[in-house]
């Protein structure tokens, strides 16, 4: 049997990638200033990014596909890991957590990201899953020397173990259903086959794997404490890499392989959306930690991406895929904002910012009104959009819910700015600056003022 | 010869068993051994259905799946190790810093 | 009529494992029970034709993993967790739960319809024996997958190195 | 006539980028932060002085046009236009904040910078609310002016500001966020465009008519505020610095009433002329309640406050009366409303200033210590009362006149608002002013110059309305002639663009 | 620049001056711009009642004042018979008063202030009378009103002078109410607020019906009350006549001015305008006169007890003021006009000498506690005097002409014309009593105030009592215009007035004229001499009276207790609506309620909710396995397999 050689040009990027970081682990030992080791990091990514529109097509026997669908989510792991690196450097020297494997964790963590979006085979998809999953479970608990860095690492694991075994068993199941593992056939097979209650169930606990990535209640209650326990700049890493793989991979198993029942899942995500939203939007307002805050944040963000694939459109796909292009930027910048403080976890600490440092406060004003979806900010232009394919997919009430929750979440962002600006300072607060982090929170704010005011640069 | 539907049903009720030991017992060792039980639990239905279906797909999948295992068992033991050594504590009760 | 009696054996016997492993006290039991599991997991394998799988079941799981977990229960303090309790305050309701679930999957995967029958019949794989034909699948059309689990691996060792690792 | 600038764009801008400047400047300059913000805001109403000596009377077109694409790919454009119902309104807000400059010269100390800044920039984005000719880009303007206003309110604003701002925040995104749900649907039923003018030709099916109004209401009706979603309007007025009650009050809740004009009835003629029965009814609503709920208050402002709650409900009665005289007695109310509710907040804020406290009973005898300021004080409290000669009169005559031609009863019912404006307003002034002179108040100067320039401008236009009221009714003759047009016959709405 | 345009303006130009240089520049010369811009007025609208009554009619516009769509109002003048007469009785009592001031007000801090408020209100008054349209009468309606308010809260120190202005205001909006609404109907009704359109039109309507509550209501009369609401506030008339006795509070030129002579006749003046109105509406016609004869009557006897010499006079001026609506009432419209045009004069006189007593007895106004001022100033006793008979309508005196041509017309004006004559004849009567009660207890017997009251006393200078002099000489001659036919004369008047006005029907002869007459002079004269006998000759008898009918006594004293009434009905509950409901409940508990208590209740919910997220990891799972159990069980439910 003669198996000819693999088209390796799809799979450049993931190459690369991994290389990279493997060669990370190595130069690890040679170069003591971690900061090259970062430069590099970034490199890598920039190469990727620069090769990435080059690789389009299929390979390893259909296994992976590298469509503009995956390119597309590979851009937004690629600025996502950019931006964590840039935010890094200083910070993790903080929090003397500087090792080598942190970058080479990331980058591997990427791959795994890069991964599930091309991943056109249960297993690989599988395997890109774990890869992702297994690096940041690391990364979480990265501050060893921190009983809360540890804790979010213990938590994440074993309920992301948990999650990837209900995964496995869904996986089984339709396997046994189809006899492969291809999500095209598995589509063409059920189709002849039609619905049954095993194809139910197997898709329900795929589903609730993925839902569980992308932190939607009731699969949630890992993100919060994990959020906060983690070191923040992972928490950033975290709250948007692993959040747009799953909807990467929801986006393409569902419309594909249960193609045949998307009502029934339609109907359950309906669910689960406004679950999610209720969920994020009602427990932020109570809370006095800004990345659990931030964490109900995200958790309410996936409720409104999550229309975007109710929509059942291209259009909706669409949205949700600008949606969280956009909501990298805005979130990653509030979590640079939290880093750049010396003491910025607490809701407390931002009394009287805007007295002491009134541009880290404006920034931060960006970011929140981003957030809440105040025009002329991306934010705004996302929920515009995503709202737009909803309600032209006939969803006019989900909206209607949605809008609703996202006023209640101006409340809670509100805080954070009325903090800043409407109360007495009570210390001065330390800022660390350096250049890298400058330039991450230079590049999120540019971006979310000028897709804000220029929205034609993402949506053409 | 013994039908699939025994093997599934096997398999179902070891994952099970396998989940509720994750969702009732405190020891962190025994929810990680639970994960173990429903991945093994997994892999007795993917050889199953291999078997029956005549399709080497769902060994190479249990390949795959003890593979991770195995790597997902250290990083979680090296974690417990981490926390253990700031905290001896292997209980979820000792675990609950965060919440709300 | 003998093999179901046989599966019949291993099924209880599993369940009974399963059930004593999750229900222990001291975690170096229910290591031990677990180990006695995963070679009845082996003994089902071989019976499904898995000859391969078998081996690595119990060269993999039992001998690796589960030293893993004695390795780390040693270093705890097993004194305590024989005193803690053992479970939480509202194991009845997981219990339900769990049986409920139970129920449920029962009740869907009872009517399965099974897929079409592939290429692997189980004299192809006797005449070519299973760790051959394995092996070239995995080779081969599963090569891809094959180096991610490699990566995978390669990041367990990095992430052990990182988090439990005595450094400056 | 020509005029050698896109003149819309600019008084837009040049505000904005105003503010932008001064960012730029140093913080402790701060004689020259003033100085820039009074000379933009200056330059800003000099500017837009053309537009109305410039504006062609006699068309219902929208004038002064700019078009440019966008978002092409969501079919959006940055329109600009403006025609008779919103020309006042932009001339309005620019003269007001000249005014709210000069007014906040000495009463701002902290955070200097931004406060300017922060005026400038809600400057800007509410002449873009009255000039957008594009949905999408009036909803950018409507939404981003919360920010500043929110700061407004929240950073500069008396002891329960940061209840108050919040308040009004998320009062009005409420209320927007139903807008924006039907500017979403009006968009895709529209054929993926947001051009007004092109809407404003369609016609809807009745039921999605009917909607999209409740939608729209929503929004407008907080911003008004109609009874029973005022209640942020109090404390927003109350807690706001003198500048920030002035926008408010001034121009900022006008927005409301004019998105009813420019959005709700030309756009979903058949569902307002359906609605306005309801309409009318909350609006005469407002006015009673509002006005008798004035007699309770101790609050100086707050009273100020809550009569306006009773004088928007004259100008959304007089805009569902749908008839002209109705009309336009509601956009010369609301005009009038700015200019004598925007001069009484800084006569409130004048006082303030001097004694630092907004309670009535701290008040008493004012007339004896301050006697040029309680003449001033007096001009605008006869304007709020709607006394012939001031503006106040044309607009509530109009409206009532509308209203008893479209409900006698409402009419009536309306009548007895005037009523009660006079009592209140007269009560209040009885209690500051006459009387025994409280030893609070005793010893504090006069009005100086530049609080007396403040004021003059807005006198000026008090009495200009009240004696000659056509120079600013003439101006909005074909443009509500042709709304009504529209809402009676839905279909005839024939309107377009002429460049500049 | 017209001269007619002149005539209002001028007044006007007088306030500009004096309201912006009054306090810095002119100061104590301020009477001297305003004394001159009313002479200017005088002078010209003096010419212009020459052509008046050469018969020219002046009606023009000045210029668009609003205009929208078909509702199209101008500035513009009509100057025709009734005006003509009305800009004199302006002008001139206007003059008196502002130099009569002169004197009154030396030394006020407030004296620019003041020339310039009666300035504006000479303007705006002007305008009112002048005015060729409904509009423009109500712009001068409403700015008299505020004059007056300005004027009556001059002393704005004393709450009490506050307090009634601010009455005089709200009472008057409540007549401005109907009034607005009756120009409203009419503009719907007629599409025209011109006074000229309206005459020409107005003969439409009649029979027309509109439907209020169910009841068709004749559209003339309803137009006709509406219009009369807004009379019975501006001229005090039942029940709105409360704020003119409190109105007292501001000095008293102003009473003379405003509430004697011009202000509270704008609703005369008004009804007598509308006469082509109300004459076609019978229902309308009765109600004014019932109207006038009851606030007549009821005004009266008030009067009968009050001490405050400022309020008897009031009170006699809202009786004679209704005694004017009961001349329009019965469809004497020119009567009506011929007894505001003396009325003028000798009630501002009357008010001008209680100035003048009040001047003398440094503010005091309690006429028991004055007594012998006859002799300390008598050019004040003897003008007051004149004017006092003249109210009792004493032969000869202007008074009486205009009285008794009241009467006889009532007389003559069918059932209800005779039950208003009735009343109108007790009226005179009382009148003649309080009136004369006045002189007695304030001009004879003995001095009753303090001593250093006493001391003070003096004749009032020249520029009080000039103008006291040439109001006396009104109060005597101003009649002569209107001798009656029966008494020999050619009753000019009433033919000047009556192309605009028209001419009542006159059935009975002259015999029944001289006994109408008879009565009524003998009721004046029995008026004055009980009242001789009761403040003169025996001092003690009203005492004894008062002791008598002491719940009669009390209730006149109280003035029927409708301010009480008005307090309890109206002030308390809006009072305590505005407090006690809709700052307490509505908006504080219910709105409020909902807008603080959705956010409190999503954030009591959010703190419930957060005890689910315990930290135990083993919750975390029991949530996630729950979850998928629910979903699990939904959806094979929905899918019913």
């Amino acid at each position: 049997m003669n198996i000819p050689f693999p088209d390796l040009r799809p799979v450049t990027p993931e190459i690369i990638m991994t290389l990279s970081a493997t060669a990370l682990l190595i130069l690890e030992l040679i170069f003591k200033n971690k900061g090259v080791l970062a430069f590099i990091g970034i490199l890598a990514a920039a190469a990727v990014m620069y090769i990435m529109p080059a690789s389009m097509g299929e390979t390893f026997g259909g296994m992976f596909i590298s469509d503009s669908y995956s390119i597309f989510f590979k851009f937004i792991f690629i600025i996502n890991l950019i931006l964590t690196i840039l935010i890094s450097l200083r910070y993790i020297q903080r929090q003397k957590a500087e090792y080598g494997e942190y970058y080479s964790l990331l980058l591997f963590a990427t791959a795994g990201m890069m991964l599930m979006a091309s991943a056109k085979d249960l297993i690989i998809l599988y395997l890109g899953l774990e890869l992702m999953a297994l690096s940041t479970y690391i990364l979480a608990g990265i501050k060893r020397h921190d009983v809360k860095s540890n804790e979010a690492a213990i938590k994440y694991f074993l309920l992301g173990g948990f999650s990837s075994a209900l995964l496995l068993y869904g996986i089984s199941l339709l396997y046994g259903m189809t006899t492969t593992t291809d999500i095209y056939k598995i589509a063409e097979h059920l189709k002849a086959t039609g619905v049954t209650t095993t194809l139910l169930l197997s898709m329900i606990l795929i589903a609730v794997a993925f839902l569980f990535k992308i932190a939607a209640a009731p699969f949630h209650m890992w993100a919060p404490d994990v959020y906060e326990g983690a070191p923040t700049s992972i928490t950033a890493f975290m709250s948007v890499g692993p959040k747009a793989a799953g909807f990467a991979v929801i986006g393409r198993v569902f419309y594909t392989a249960f193609q045949n029942i998307q009502t029934d899942w339609t109907t359950i995500l309906i669910g689960i959306a406004i679950l999610t939203m209720a969920v994020g939007n009602i427990l932020a307002i109570v809370q006095t930690n800004i990345k659990r805050m931030l964490a109900y944040s995200s958790i309410a963000h996936a409720g409104y991406i999550l229309l975007g694939i109710i929509a059942g459109t291209t259009e909706g796909l669409n949205a949700m895929m600008t949606y969280l292009f956009i909501y990298a930027f805005m979130n990653i910048g509030a979590f640079a904002i939290v880093i750049i403080l010396d003491r910025g976890e607490e809701l407390s600490d931002y009394e009287g910012l805007a007295k002491n440092r009134p541009l880290v406060a404006a920034l931060m004003l960006v970011f929140m009104f981003s957030l809440t979806g105040i025009p002329p900010t991306a934010g705004f232009i996302a929920k515009f959009n995503l709202f737009t394919a909803v309600i032209k997919a006939g969803y006019t009430w989900l909206v209607i819910i949605a809008v609703m929750f996202s006023a209640i979440s101006a409340y809670y962002y509100l805080r954070v700015v009325m903090n800043m600006y409407m109360k007495e300072m009570k210390q001065e607060a330390a800022i660390h600056l350096s250049p890298s982090l400058s330039l991450a929170i230079l590049i999120t704010v540019l971006m979310v003022l000028i897709i804000g005011i220029m929205p034609s640069m993402v949506i053409g | 010869m013994v039908p699939l539907n025994w093997y599934i049903g096997l398999s179902a009720v070891i994952f099970v068993i396998g989940m509720v030991g994750f969702i009732v017992r405190k020891n962190i060792l025994i929810m990680l051994m639970s994960i173990e039980l429903m991945l093994n639990s997994v892999n007795i239905s993917l050889v199953a259905f291999s078997h029956y279906l005549q399709d080497l797909r769902g060994q190479v999948f249990v390949f795959f799946i003890i593979t991770v295992a195995a790597a997902e068992a250290a990083i979680g033991l090296a974690i417990l190790v981490a926390l253990f050594k700031n905290k001896a504590a292997v209980h979820t009760d000792e675990i609950m810093e965060m919440k709300g | 009529m003998l093999s179901k009696l046989f599966f019949g054996y291993f099924a209880v016997i599993m369940v009974a494992l399963s059930l004593l492993v999750i229900t222990r006290r001291n975690p170096v039991h229910s290591v031990l029970w677990m180990l006695v599991l995963f070679f009845h997991i082996a003994g089902l394998y071989l019976f499904l034709n898995a000859e391969f799988l078998a081996a690595v079941q119990v060269i993999l799981y039992a001998g690796a993993i589960l030293v893993l977990f004695l390795f780390v229960i040693m270093m705890l303090n097993i004194k305590v967790e024989i005193t803690a309790e053992r479970f939480i305050g509202e194991w009845p309701i997981g219990v339900a739960l769990g049986l409920s679930i139970l129920m449920l999957i029962y009740f869907t995967t009872s009517k399965l319809i099974q897929g079409p029958a592939g290429q692997f019949s189980i004299e192809a794989i006797k005449a070519e024996t299973h760790t051959k034909a394995l092996g070239k699948v995995l080779y081969t059309e599963y090569l891809f997958p094959f180096e991610i689990a490699s990566l995978i691996l390669l990041i367990a060792i990095v992430g052990a190195i990182v988090l439990a690792k005595k450094r400056g | 006539m020509q005029i050698g600038y896109p003149i819309l764009s600019t008084v837009i801008f040049l505000p904005i980028i105003g503010a932008l400047l001064i960012f730029l400047l140093k913080r402790a300059s701060e004689a020259l932060i003033k100085w820039t913000a009074l000379f933009v805001s200056l330059v800003t109403f000099i500017l837009s002085i053309p537009l109305f000596s410039s504006f062609d009377k006699t068309t219902a077109k929208m004038q002064f046009a700019e078009t440019y694409e966008w978002v092409p790919s969501w079919g959006i454009k940055y329109a600009l236009g403006i025609d008779g119902i919103s020309v006042l309104f932009v001339l309005l807000s620019t003269l007001l904040t000249v005014l709210c400059v000069t007014i906040s010269w000495k009463t701002i100390k902290e955070k200097t910078k931004e406060f300017y800044a922060a005026l400038l920039l809600i400057e800007g984005s509410m002449i873009g609310v009255f000039c957008s000719l594009d949905l999408f880009l009036f909803y950018i303007f409507w939404e981003a002016m919360l920010i500043p206003m929110f700061l407004l309110i929240g950073v500069w604003g008396g002891p329960n500001r940061v209840y108050a701002a919040i308040k009004f925040f998320l009062y009005t995104l409420v209320g927007s966020v139903l807008m924006l749900v039907g500017i979403i649907v009006l968009y895709i039923n529209t054929g993926k465009s947001f051009d007004i003018l092109q809407m404003m030709s369609t016609n809807y099916p009745y039921n999605l008519q009917l909607i999209l109004f409740w939608a729209f209401f929503a929004a407008f009706a907080v911003k008004v505020p109609m009874w029973p979603v005022h209640t942020w309007l109090p404390d927003a007025h109350t807690e706001a610095p003198t500048a920030g009650s002035v926008i408010l009050a001034g121009i900022l809740i006008k927005m409301g009433a004019y998105g009813f004009l420019r959005f709700s009835m030309p756009l979903f003629p058949e569902a307002a002329k359906a609605m306005a029965p309801a309409m009318m009814i909350l609006s005469v609503i407002a006015i009673i309640y509002g006005g008798v709920i004035c007699l309770g208050q101790t609050d100086l402002k707050r009273l100020i406050a809550y009569s306006s709650v009773s004088h928007m409900g004259f100008v959304t009665l007089g805009i569902f009366a749908l008839n002209i005289q109705g009309i336009q007695g509601g956009i010369l109310q609301m005009i009038n409303h700015g200019i004598v509710t925007g001069a009484l907040f800084l006569c409130v804020g004048i006082i303030y200033d001097r004694t630092h406290t907004r309670q009535i009973a701290d008040y008493g005898g004012t007339a004896t210590v301050m006697p040029v300021y309680a003449a001033f004080f007096m001009v605008f409290t006869l304007a709020s009362i709607g006394l012939p000669v001031t503006n106040g009169f044309i607009g509530e005559f109009l409206i009532i006149l509308g209203g008893f031609t479209a409900s006698k009863t409402l009419g009536v019912l309306s009548a007895t608002g005037v009523i009660i404006g006079a009592a209140y307003m007269l009560w209040l002034y009885q209690r500051v002013f006459f009387m025994e002179t409280n030893p609070k108040i005793q010893g504090h100067p006069d009005m100086d110059i530049r609080e007396i320039l403040t004021l003059v401008p807005l006198i000026v236009l008090v009495l200009w309305i009240g004696i000659y009221p056509n120079t600013f009714l003439s101006f909005m003759d074909a443009s509500v002639q042709n709304l009504i047009n529209r809402v009676n016959t839905a279909g005839a709405f024939q309107i377009h663009m002429v460049g500049r | 620049m017209d001269k007619y345009l002149l005539i209002p303006l001028l007044p006007l130009i007088a306030f500009t001056i004096n309201i912006v240089f009054g306090k810095g520049i002119i100061k104590e010369k301020a009477h001297w711009v305003s004394i001159l811009a009313v002479l200017g007025s005088f002078v010209i609208s003096a010419s212009t009642f020459t052509e008046v009554l050469n018969g020219k009619i002046i009606n023009y516009d000045v210029y668009n004042w609003i205009v929208s769509g078909n509702f199209r109002v101008t500035i513009g003048f009509l100057i025709d018979q009734l005006t003509a007469i009305m800009l004199i009785v302006v002008t001139s009592v206007s003059l008196l008063v502002h130099i009569y001031s002169v004197g009154y007000m030396h030394g006020d801090k407030g004296y620019y202030r003041f020339f310039a408020y009666l300035s504006l209100f000479t303007f705006s008054m002007l305008m009112l009378v002048m005015g060729n349209n409904l509009l423009q009468l109500y712009f001068g309606w409403e700015a008299v009103g505020l004059c007056s308010y300005f004027l009556i809260g001059f002393w704005y120190e004393k709450k009490s002078a506050a307090d009634a202005g601010k009455k005089a205001f709200i009472v008057n909006r409540f007549g401005d109410f109907g009034f607005g609404l009756g120009v409203i109907m009419i503009f719907l009704m007629l599409g025209t607020v011109h006074y000229s359109d309206i005459f020409s039109k107005v003969g439409t309507l009649t029979g027309q019906t509109i439907n209020i509550l169910g009841y068709n209501v004749d559209l003339i009369t309803l137009i006709a009350l509406l219009l009369f609401c807004g009379a019975v506030g501006k001229s005090a008339q039942i029940p709105l006549h409360v704020w003119l006795p409190d109105a007292m509070e501001g000095p008293t030129p102003v009473s003379a001015l405003i509430h004697a002579a011009t202000m509270v006749t704008a609703g005369v003046f008004m009804v007598a305008r509308f006469n082509p109105l109300f004459s076609l509406s019978e229902v309308a016609m009765n109600v004014v006169a019932l109207t006038g004869a009851i606030t007549s009557l009821f005004a009266a006897t008030i009067a009968l007890v009050q001490n405050d010499i400022k309020r008897i006079v009031a009170y006699s001026t809202v009786s004679q003021l209704g005694y004017m609506f009961l001349a329009c009432g019965v469809g004497a419209y020119g009567a009506g006009i011929f007894h505001l045009y003396t009325h003028a004069y000798f009630k501002a006189l009357l008010f001008l000498g209680a100035g003048s007593v009040m001047h003398a007895m440094a503010g005091e106004l309690d006429v028991q506690k004055m007594g012998g001022l006859k002799k300390h100033m008598p050019i004040t006793y003897i003008t007051f005097l004149i004017a006092s008979l003249s109210i009792a309508g004493i032969p000869g005196l202007a008074g009486f002409f205009s009285k008794d041509e009241i009467l006889w017309l009532a007389y003559n004006h069918g059932m209800v014309g005779k039950i208003v004559w009735a009343m109108g004849t007790v009226v005179a009567a009382l009148t003649a009593f309080y009136s004369f009660r006045i002189i007695f207890l304030a001009f004879h017997g003995k001095f009753r105030g303090t001593h250093e009251q006493e001391h003070h006393l003096h004749e009032s200078p020249k520029v009080m009592t000039i103008p006291l002099i040439i109001l006396a000489i009104g109060a005597i001659s101003a009649g002569w215009f209107g001798i009656p036919a029966a008494l020999g004369g050619s009753n000019a008047i009433a033919h000047f007035f009556e192309p605009v006005l028209g001419h009542p029907h006159v059935t009975a002869g002259h015999e029944e004229e001289f006994m109408v007459m008879g009565i009524s002079i003998a009721a004046a004269i029995g008026g004055i001499f009980i009242s001789w006998i009761f403040y003169s000759l025996k001092p003690e008898m009203p005492k004894n009276l008062a002791k008598k009918f002491k719940r009669i006594y009390i209730t006149l004293w109280n003035k029927y207790y409708v301010d009480e009434l008005y307090d309890f009905i109206i002030v308390r509950p809006m009072k305590w609506l505005a407090n006690s409901i809709l700052v307490a409940v509505t908006d504080g508990k219910i709105i409020e309620g909902i807008v603080n208590g959705v956010p409190q209740a999503i954030r009591n919910f959010s703190e419930r909710l957060r005890k689910l997220q315990t930290g135990q990891l083993q919750h975390y799972g029991l949530g996630m396995a729950l979850g998928l159990f629910v979903i699990l069980a939904l959806v094979l439910i929905a899918a019913g397999r």
